[in-house]
């Protein structure tokens, strides 16, 4: 067998794993949904995977991560537990909010994971904040700042991408282009449809990547990382992918037919990467079933311990109001 | 403008039972049919059919230049909705929920409320602006907040908070007949409600409060998603043999205050409530005003009950006690009662 | 003599009247603000003059304008009387709004004037709005918004930019680039300094003019405003020039080298025309004279007006907040 | 952390007389000085010197990475703020006029003021954000308003109004030790008033309201641009026999209730003077918190002075008529008296 990529087999099967832990996290919760064990909002990554992972896989410690209310998997892959993901999402006190935040509102600050923000667009001048610190620190880190092609039209969109170029700073704004926004399409939601040109206009480098291939999520965001902490400034990535489930559990999906749904499911990420495996590194489904069966056991473990955890007193709701309590 | 009735026009059923979500539909697709000046404007407002469902399918009735989906650009859609109103157009902006209005708040305080008095009386606004408000829903502190005091602490706005499904319906076109700006506030927890519309529902205005309970011992005064609860709680009181009745305001700027002093002066007792937090809702207006005016009749100082200060927590238990509740409406009225 | 202009001579003798008007008008308003006659903000358009000319030259009465707060000269060649503007900088009852708008807010319903904005880009959404009323009319007006280079960098710019283009909307964004906002230089603001490039990104016509030369903004004025009329969508024009005086009356000017401003002056937009006329078409210093001694009388009339008027009574202080007033 | 004094240092000559806008620049250039963390950020800070001239020349001294001038950009240089303060730095973010704070205000509220409860108190945000309030400088309605009222309406966040030289000194490093969000209101008009400092001037505290006059009869409770006001009107009460106290509130949130209330309960009267906008400013919850509590102690209802209900207006005598005045507090303190 010849060697197709450059990463080594096991890399490749850790890919795998990342991106199969977040399905089977998210396929549960679409279960625990309708059980009414999760509420509010829940926005299913299904089908984006490949984004997510292949991008933190490049990140150290050191650097922070932004996410969108869509974030589970952003949230696992950086390092939460699933417990605490899924006891959150229960509304329970062992959730990483004690369940203040919900499924909207993952944070880990020892993981300097920020979120969990559901104000589309809000939360990239708050990113570029972060890059504005790490850039005075010095010590070489970088801020990731996941958001939807949706964010793009937002004021709050161009104001942070000037700010950042005009400063130079350190972070990834990570496009996950899945070409809606709840219902409307990306055409009739940007004048300019070519996203990476249009983020070109900031005066950056940025371009399109496959977002369907974890091997070119991870090999581009490389290179934009490298270039990055080289000093070049912010970095526009636009992976372009889909999602395969509805905008969230309150969504009829009547936007998009079913052909384009299915379309997009023939690429989809984690059967791209599986497909390889078999082929160029003769990894044997048998083992891919095992990384399932992993992920599948995680899960059912953090469902037990989110079903058995405590609810957060209600006597502690007007705690961390204010760090320095009022007098 | 009630379109001809039909037998399969379910407002022509009458008295039929529609939800507040269809009771607003129903008054969009007249007020559509009805002007062509008229057009709703908003995220999502075409296919998807509103956030809330609200506009569902009118873009197939009227295309969607009329029924006209917007990219998420809440300040630009809503300065455009001011700007086409001043070109002469009837603009129905939606907003998806009352924290997002934020983004959009330079436009209705700055541009919307000042555009008249700037220009000496020459630029009236006419814009209607919807959104929903409140929490309920456990879509945590991004998604659940009671903002419309702050609307009605600017001149310049018309705010209302249509709590029935006949103010649902009626607002809408009395908002738009109205010459100024005017913000509706929909409770995200009202849209299910139901109630009876009539084939010919009487006009509504949008300047005065209505008493929807009657009750002698105490007056609780209310808007919006609390209206139910202070019904509710109300029942709960009578069985206590406290007699509450309640007040709407549905109109939260200009506050309807000769028929809110009238109805406290009868009884010398009231209760505020209101979703918002506590400190510096409008909840803590419509106290400063009763004190100042009746000082004198009140038995008891005016209650008030209002959110926990906290930002809205996603946990349902959590999220329910920080809203107002029945009970705390209950025990809110019993110690105004207890007190004089 | 060669005709070296498209324009009659008598075209652009209006042109340099016009110019000339705004001038002496601003000129007598910087001595009344030292008076403390005009009060609060006062923003001086002098040295900008031909881009307000060569734009408002090029549109009909249906055609609505949108200015900022730097709009008396606007104000005043979209067909506001100097009488108006003047009473309304001095907070007079026959100001255009009675006193309660100032220098910043000059309006005129019935010259489809709408401001007077002091909101740096928040004119700009309420601009397309205008603009999409008018495309529904379907009676081939349109709408010029003028703004500062400043104004670029709000959210607001970037909303409005999108709407329109995705729209289709007849708007003319007018961009007054007079290379600061305040004491913030383009270079400072924006990290894309090719302003029409960076609109262009909205997929739509940009491109940049001599903002000193009044036959230059009229012809590229005309160009867009055909090519709109036509169907075109929004077109944006970089007008490129200076103010010869500070921001404000507040300003103390020490963010730029007085060389600079020596520079612009040489380009003096009225100056450039006077000459042109000169030599090329023969006019006499003395006719361009008389044209200054018209415009003084004009002025002169307008502060008289001022002085005389009476103030809007204090009783009236609650009128005009709402059309429909409270019950 | 008070520098050295030194001969040349302009607060090292006490009791020396220094302007509110130097004593603000005085403690920015301390704390720029003292923490490498601590970092300005706004439209024209530097070399322009802020549109109220507080942060001039301070770039000369620390470089325009600390005292940083941002495009026009409110809503990202505000979210930068938060950003960097949870990276660690400790901003000071200025908004030129509250009036343009609207364009921020979605990360103030929906970010800012969330972060912490959201994330279960794992992210505070130690950003403070100042800017200039108020009407009296005819700057006409899309610069006037007074809209703190809003901000301390907020959990999350801490909201104080200094209305001294000594509290404008004080008030910038006690916001920057502060781990949460504070939000410094500086009334336009007070940039110009003077006082004295002192070489060494006593720390001061975010959370206190503070007697500025004694006086038996009544107390009069306020905060800001209208605090001189205030402390004037009493003089003239004094001639009239009206012993006034007046109240600085100091902190808008939260409210030093204790002190509100011992105030008032020693007198038995009160008048609230707040310059927003009557109808649902702070000054409500203010006269409704001690309706609430002292109903049966006061001699007379809570008077009430807030601004006319119109877009302020730039004629100079109509914006003086439209916001409270010094003989606007003389009558209602008297009427307040006459009452009971
Ligand atoms: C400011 C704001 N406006 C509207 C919404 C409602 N909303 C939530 S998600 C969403 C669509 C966002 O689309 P996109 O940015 O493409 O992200 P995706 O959901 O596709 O991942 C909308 C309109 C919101 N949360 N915030
Ligand atoms: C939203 C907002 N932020 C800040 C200001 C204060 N301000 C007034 S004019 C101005 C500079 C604007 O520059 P530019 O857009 O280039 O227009 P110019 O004044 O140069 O004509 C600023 C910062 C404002 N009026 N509005
Ligand atoms: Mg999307
Ligand atoms: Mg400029």
């Amino acid at each position: 067998m010849q060697p197709s990529s450059p990463l080594s087999t096991d890399h490749r099967l850790r890919l795998l794993r990342d991106m199969i832990r977040v399905r089977v996290l998210e396929e549960e919760c679409a279960q625990l949904y309708g059980q009414e064990k999760i509420r509010g909002f829940l926005h299913l990554y299904i089908g984006e995977e490949a984004v997510a992972t292949g991008v933190l896989d490049c990140l150290t410690d050191d650097d922070a991560v932004f996410a969108t209310y869509r974030e589970h998997g952003h949230a696992l892959l950086r390092g939460m537990s699933a417990d605490s993901i899924m006891a959150e999402m229960f509304g329970k006190a062992t959730g990483c909010s004690g369940g203040r935040g919900g499924s909207m509102h993952l944070f880990d600050a020892s993981l300097k994971f920020y979120g969990g923000n559901a104000i589309v667009g809000g939360h990239l001048p708050v990113a570029a904040g972060m890059a504005l610190a790490q850039k005075h620190d010095g010590a070489g880190a970088l801020t990731a700042c996941f958001f939807g092609e949706g964010a793009m039209a937002e004021g709050e969109f161009h104001e942070a991408m000037n700010l950042s170029a005009l400063w130079n700073l350190p972070v990834l704004f990570c496009c996950e282009n899945n070409r809606y926004a709840m219902g409307t399409s990306l055409a009739t939601s940007e004048s300019e449809t070519d996203l990476a040109l249009k983020a070109s206009a900031y005066g950056i480098s940025a371009w399109a990547v496959d977002g369907m291939d974890v091997e070119a999520t991870r090999r581009e965001t490389e290179r934009a990382v490298t270039a990055i902490r080289g000093g070049a400034g912010p970095i526009f990535l636009e992976f372009q992918t889909y999602r395969f489930r509805a905008h969230s559990m309150f969504d009829p999906d009547r936007y998009r037919d079913k052909e384009e749904i299915e379309r997009w499911r023939q690429r989809d990420p984690i059967r791209l990467l599986a497909e390889r495996l078999e082929t160029d590194a003769g990894v044997s489904a048998a083992a891919i079933d095992d990384i399932r069966a992993e992920a599948a056991a995680e899960v059912a473990a953090a469902v037990a311990h989110a079903d058995a955890a405590p609810l957060e007193p209600e006597a502690d709701l007007n705690r961390h109001v204010y760090r320095r309590e009022p007098t | 403008m009630t379109e001809p009735t039909t037998a399969d026009s379910p407002a022509s059923v009458a008295p039929a039972t529609i939800s507040y979500r269809e009771a607003l539909r129903e008054a969009l697709r007249e007020a559509l049919a009805a002007d062509d000046r008229v057009f709703i404007m908003g995220e999502d407002v075409a296919d998807y059919g509103g956030t809330y469902g609200v506009t569902r399918d009118l873009h197939l009735e009227f295309g969607t230049d009329r029924v006209r989906n917007t990219p998420l650009s809440e300040s630009a859609f809503v300065g455009m909705g001011i700007g086409a109103a001043l070109g002469g157009m009837r603009p129905i902006v939606e907003i998806m929920t009352v924290n997002f209005s934020l983004l959009a708040l330079d436009q209705i305080v700055n541009t919307a409320a000042t555009f008249l008095h700037m220009s000496g009386g020459q630029l009236n606004v006419p814009v209607v602006i919807r959104m929903a408000t409140g929490a309920g829903r456990q879509l945590a502190a991004q998604h659940s907040h009671s903002l419309e005091g702050w609307y009605a602490h600017v001149p310049g706005l018309r705010v209302v908070a249509p709590a029935t499904v006949h103010d649902a319906h009626g607002m809408i076109g009395a908002a738009l007949a109205d010459p100024d700006p005017v913000i509706i506030f929909e409770h995200a927890t009202l849209y299910n409600t139901t109630g009876e519309l009539g084939a010919d529902p009487l006009p509504v205005d949008l300047d005065s409060a209505r008493l929807r309970t009657e009750g002698d011992d105490i007056v609780v005064i209310t808007h919006g998603g609390c209206v139910p609860k202070a019904v509710e709680a109300a029942g709960v009181l009578a069985d206590l043999g406290i007699g509450a009745a309640v007040l709407d305001l549905r109109s939260l700027r200009p506050l309807d205050t000769p028929t809110i002093l009238d109805a406290v002066q009868r009884r010398g007792r009231a209760l505020v409530v209101d979703e918002a937090w506590r400190s510096g809702a409008l909840g803590a207006e419509i106290s400063a005003r009763i004190h100042e005016a009746l000082f004198d009749r009140l038995r008891a100082p005016v209650g008030r009950i209002g959110a926990a200060e906290v930002p809205i927590p996603y946990a349902q238990h959590l999220e329910a006690a920080a809203i107002p509740s029945v009970a705390d409406i209950v025990a809110g009225a019993e110690a105004v009662c207890a007190r004089g």
